[in-house]
């Protein structure tokens, strides 16, 4: 019984097993589930099985202290996305995933194959897309590398999303060198099905069929969930071949043919082949449903000839599917997918010994007993210590930094971070994204804190955005943590809608070095924190290890992607100004908390301080009195405070619409204890800027919550420019200059960059 | 310094998939051209460009395919023709 | 009178088109797929956005040769009226049923933005229901959308008043600054010179409701509506 | 019949402006290829197609292109080569 070695594969030897990444340990293991030596097949299974991105071996200890359930919460972590109803028998499945290492060695391709697969992995739910978000991280602009990624990447998301149809609506985007050479690609999906439709990755009933749906598996990213998990370094290049090519044509069938084949009642289970291919996909949807499986190999449809069975189940050939049929309805699958002019090849079948088998023909190539493959991967604990480093930096006195004479300007200093890449417009991007197409984006990006989705034939409407500010999360890991989640919560409430849940993509260096895994258990432990406090759980993630190259890990980014609910459509609110007259509130309080800004990073090159805090009670109480000033049409505007502070925010709303501008008044002079650059520019959580008609309403509204607010300033005509009072200076600028530092900053920049002008099918390598 | 026209096709790497080409072959069945058996697309690309002598022509293009025209990780290319102008 | 939607694979405003004919405006319409050989009884026939074949190739290349292109252009020869949306238009060209090419944004970039177009010509059944000269706002989302003609081909189009839309600036003027994707002479849209047949890069489907940004695309069926249905 | 690999090239026609052959020759400038003075890009179609003869091979490919692989509006198309596999 079991598998024997296969002519013309190679000796397992230890150098292969080293290859293979599995330490002496894990492949201790592996010979002791087997009860003998494993074949080449087997190991290449086991090697992408237990690789981290598979596994979670790093992480999943950590990932269990997350809070997930909520009695809207209709699936919770361990599918391919998460559920939640939203009223009137709907439901939203969504997540994000990341693909950092492809778009590092190969931005247009791995950002185009990033999308590919966070789109599968929510129509396999038996969910129609309906919005694309993205969250990415790069190094400075200054470096024509990274102007080469940026470019890259962003012309592969929106190449992929706009074929596909889906509109990209939402993201977030920062730059800072700890990126360079590591750029973070995470994708979000979002889409609406009736909860009825909603189907699992789970093989039932002993005797159903397995067929592998959707394009031809080629010899394409081999390997790739392993390449996920090792660290970028040179020999990373020799290794491209692994980088797939994505074709959004197929993925377009291939959706419309999984949306009709799930709503035909012929099959049981549907899982995307994502990472690690056929290996994952069959080994996860056996165990989900504790049966085994048979597969045979040699009836994949394959695009090339002479592939191994090794090859076969390890290829990560884009838009395929693998789908469990009830036996005697292959036929009608197979129908289907002809009319999308897709194919679909019977290639194994549920058995009932508690097996997962692997044959080429007759001949047994890899055999795992039961479930094992993927419940009995190691698990480790490593140590976790904090950086004495960032100790250091968070320690350093940031008040006692001297401001640079040109600060003398008020107006300087609010232009310089209007036009810092981190803040100002995405214009550049997401103009590259079609958000439209669909009809039913209510609020693009851009204009308000958070996109805007209509849920069709109802009066409600989903608000949804990615947020994280890594900086934070470097400096004080577990506040970081928390504000990510506050601030995703904060944007998605200025539109009006109630946070329900998130998912999450939680990007970090190697989790074998005591300071990352402290810095991950930190802002894992903040994130539940927030998410607890906040009433959002966590409906699934990813985690992406190894963001490292030998210069140093990226800072530790664990992206937040969260949907929020607007009960009616009268509700939906912007960020912008719309009517000279109206008064301005601040809703929270500013506090002398210049620690980890922007401000310092940009105007002074310094990455130190503490984190502002986060009140998560008071966040709460915070969304809570918007909603209800909202629900009551009291609010004009609501826009939160994030990087550059209050007084990026209320430039924003000044001037974020560029041929709709307003000025504003604004008197700041009652916080005389605060510093003023703080006052302008410090990050305190917990701040919203409101326009209103009835400015008693909205603090009536505070009051009721315990939220401290405060009536701030007026709106004024354009031309009448932005004037903020302090105690004892001044900041004044026309609007005009503010919305060119804005507006201008990043097409100045990359106007500059042979690459972006490149068509798509002719980007360069170079630099 | 002589002018030159020189050819170069960059081409998908074979084993890379060429959604592209597959769509026009499946396109070029349909429309009846059975005998057809696969379809790859590329570049072609002429740079007219200074040098000294077809060698130099060719080594100054082999160097703006490694640099730009050519991307390493999924296409190879070939100097298709060095011709003077 | 009834509109019949085509299908083709990898169209994606298919959906939209239908919502705006059959929600927005309240009329009857019939989805047409594209390996269907007769329109099913359709007076007028869209050819939706979206990426037919992945705009492999050239855009609209290969949706051309769908079997159901056979009925539309037997349509469109009888005056049936067909309306082409952004791919819907690059396969009107590809086909011959319109003049001119659609090449690939000067900028090389995929373009989505609302834009201003001029009602160039309101004497088409297409645009009965506007304004001569009225500015529009209406979204553009391509990648290939540079209009482009021989000089002799678009002297033709001017002298015939095929020309429907321009894009123009806030002010009405037709200025490099508000062309999205370089066209020649900042054409958005043109009509056939029997005026059944038009083709336009914006996506008037999408802005047919007060939600969703405006309703100056509504016009545009509004228009055929009541040419076709009087 | 024989399998044949048969290489077209289509290319903008002459005055119909080539912005991504504009994008590329700034771009090599930036790189420092300053004896480049122009850069026109097409497509390089490999079509691998069963024939009773090259002249049979070409032909076919003819009709493809003039049906389906250029556009005569905008584009020329020339056969580069015909190879028996
Ligand atoms: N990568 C992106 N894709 C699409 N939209 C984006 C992207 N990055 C930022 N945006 C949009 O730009 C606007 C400003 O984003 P951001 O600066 O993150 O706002 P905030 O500070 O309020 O979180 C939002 O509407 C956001 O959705
Ligand atoms: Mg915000």
């Amino acid at each position: 019984m079991g598998a024997t070695p296969r002519a013309g594969d190679p000796i397992v030897t230890p150098a292969l097993i080293a290859e293979h990444g599995l330490t002496p340990e894990e492949y201790d293991r592996l010979v002791r589930m087997l009860g003998r030596t494993p074949t080449f097949t087997e190991l290449g299974i086991v090697s992408a099985l237990w690789s981290e991105h598979c596994s979670y071996k790093h992480s999943r200890p950590i990932l269990r202290t997350l809070p997930t359930r909520a009695p809207w919460v209709l699936q919770g972590p361990g599918e391919n996305a998460g559920v939640i109803a939203v009223g009137g028998g709907l439901a939203v499945a969504f997540k994000i995933e990341s693909h950092n290492h492809p778009s590092a060695v190969e931005p247009y391709q791995g950002a185009a194959t990033g999308v590919g697969g966070i789109l599968r992995d929510v129509f396999t739910m038996g969910a129609r897309p309906i919005a694309m978000l993205n969250s990415l991280r790069f190094g400075s602009l200054d470096s024509a590398r990274v102007r080469y990624l940026f470019a890259g990447v962003v012309r592969g998301i929106g190449d992929y999303g706009n074929c596909v149809g889906i509109p990209t609506v939402a993201g977030d985007i920062m730059f800072d060198p700890a990126y360079e050479g590591n750029p973070l690609v995470n994708a979000m999906c979002v889409g609406v099905m009736r909860e009825d439709e909603l189907i699992t990755a789970k093989a039932q009933g002993v005797g159903n069929t397995i067929m592998a749906v959707g394009a031809r598996t080629g010899r394409d990213g081999i390997h790739g969930a392993s390449f996920a998990s090792e660290d970028l370094s040179h020999e990373s290049d020799a290794k491209r071949p692994r980088v797939q090519v994505g074709d959004p044509f197929t993925e377009k069938l291939l959706l419309e043919a999984s949306l009709e084949l799930i709503r035909s009642g012929h099959i049981v289970a549907i899982q995307d082949m994502g990472a690690a291919g056929l290996t994952s996909s069959s080994a996860e949807m056996a165990a989900r449903g504790d049966v085994g499986v048979s597969i045979d190999v040699s009836r994949m449809p394959v695009r090339e000839e002479g592939m191994t069975p090794y090859e076969i189940l390890l290829s990560e050939s884009q838009e395929r599917m693998l789908v469990v049929a009830l036996r005697g309805h292959e036929a009608a699958v197979r129908g289907i997918l002809a009319k999308w002019d897709l194919e679909a090849e019977v290639i194994g079948e549920v058995i009932a010994e508690p097996v997962y088998r692997v044959t080429e023909g007759s001949h047994v190539v890899a055999e795992f007993p039961g479930s094992r493959l993927v419940t009995d991967c190691p698990i480790y604990t490593p140590e976790a210590r904090e950086s004495t480093e960032v100790q250091r930096k968070r320690a350093v006195d940031v008040q006692a930094i001297a401001e640079r004479p040109e600060e003398a300007d008020l107006a300087w200093t609010l232009r310089e971070l209007l036009s810092a890449p981190t803040i100002a417009s995405k214009h550049w991007v997401y103009r590259q994204y079609d958000q439209s197409v669909r009809s039913s984006t209510i609020v693009g990006p851009g204009p308000a804190d958070a996109a805007v989705i209509h849920l069709r034939g109802t009066r409600r409407a989903l608000a949804v955005k990615t947020d994280c500010n890594g900086r934070y999360v470097y400096l004080e890991p577990r506040v970081g943590g928390q504000i990510a989640v506050a601030e995703a919560a904060r944007n998605v409430a200025c539109t009006g809608a109630r946070p329900m849940a998130i998912t999450n993509c939680l990007n970090f260096g190697n989790p074998k070095r005591p300071e990352v895994y402290f810095s991950f258990r930190e802002a894992v432990g903040g994130m539940g924190d927030a998410c607890t406090a906040l009433g959002t759980p966590v409906t699934g993630g990813n985690v992406s290890f190894y963001n490292e190259n030998p210069m140093g890990a990226v800072y530790p980014t664990p992206t937040i992607g969260m949907v929020g609910l607007i009960d009616d459509l009268a509700h939906v609110t912007r960020a912008v100004f719309t009517t000279p007259g109206q008064s301005i509130l601040l809703l929270g309080v500013p506090r002398e908390e210049l620690g980890a800004s922007e401000y310092l990073a940009r105007v002074h090159g310094i990455v130190a301080g503490a984190p502002p805090r986060c009140d998560l009670a008071a966040e709460r109480r915070l969304i809570d009195a918007l909603l209800d000033a909202i629900r009551a049409g009291h609010v004009a505007s609501a826009h939160d405070c994030s990087e550059g502070g209050l007084a990026v925010a209320i430039a924003e709303s000044c001037m974020i619409s560029r041929d709709a501008a307003c000025g504003a008044e604004i008197d700041l002079t009652a916080w005389n204890d605060v510093s003023d650059r703080a006052l302008l520019f410090g990050e305190t959580q917990g701040r919203i800027v409101v326009s209103t008609d009835v400015p008693e309403r909205v603090l009536e509204a505070a009051g009721r919550h315990g939220v401290p607010a405060a009536t701030i300033g007026v709106v004024r005509p354009a031309d009448a420019g932005l004037t903020i009072r302090l105690a004892t200076r001044r900041l004044h600028s026309p609007v005009s200059a503010l919305a060119d530092a804005y507006h201008g900053a990043i097409p100045a920049i990359m106007s500059r960059v042979a690459s972006a002008v490149l068509d798509d099918d002719l980007l360069p390598a170079g630099n | 310094m002589t002018r030159f026209r020189i050819a170069v096709h960059i081409v998908p790497r074979r084993g890379i998939l060429d959604p592209q080409g597959k769509a026009v072959a499946d396109a070029l069945h349909a429309l009846g051209f059975a005998t057809v058996k696969d379809v790859r697309i590329g570049r072609h690309i002429v740079v007219d460009a200074d040098a000294a002598s077809p060698a130099d022509a060719e080594a100054d293009v082999r160097a703006m395919c490694d640099k730009l025209l050519a991307n390493p990780v999924t296409e190879d290319y070939e100097i298709a023709g060095v011709a003077p102008l | 009178m009834k509109f019949g939607i085509v299908t083709f694979p990898g169209s994606n405003c298919d959906d939209d088109a239908y919502l705006a004919v059959t929600e927005a405006l309240g009329a009857t319409a019939e989805r047409l797929w594209h390996k269907d050989h007769d329109l099913r009884g359709a007076d007028v026939i869209i050819l939706p956005g979206g990426f037919s074949y992945g705009d492999y190739l050239r855009s609209g290349a290969i949706a051309r040769f769908s079997p159901i292109m056979r009925e539309v252009v037997e349509h469109a020869r009888r005056g049936g009226p067909v309306l082409g949306i952004c791919n819907g238009f690059q396969i009107l060209c590809e086909s011959g049923l319109l003049p001119g090419a659609l090449l690939r944004n000067r900028q090389l970039q995929f373009v989505c933005t609302t834009v201003v177009l001029r009602v160039e010509s309101r004497d088409t059944m297409f645009t009965n229901q506007y304004r001569e000269g009225q500015l529009l706002r209406i979204p553009v989302a391509h990648g290939d959308g540079r209009y482009t003609i021989d000089d002799s081909g678009l002297a033709r189009l001017e002298d015939a008043h095929q020309v429907v839309f321009r894009y123009v600036d806030g002010a009405g003027n037709a200025s490099p600054e508000a062309n999205p994707n370089g066209s020649l002479d900042n054409i958005a849209g043109i009509v056939n010179e029997r005026g059944n047949v038009m083709g336009m890069m914006p996506h008037p489907e999408r802005v047919v409701t007060e939600l969703l940004g405006g309703r100056d695309g509504l016009g545009v069926f509004e228009s055929i509506l009541a040419r076709v249905a009087a």
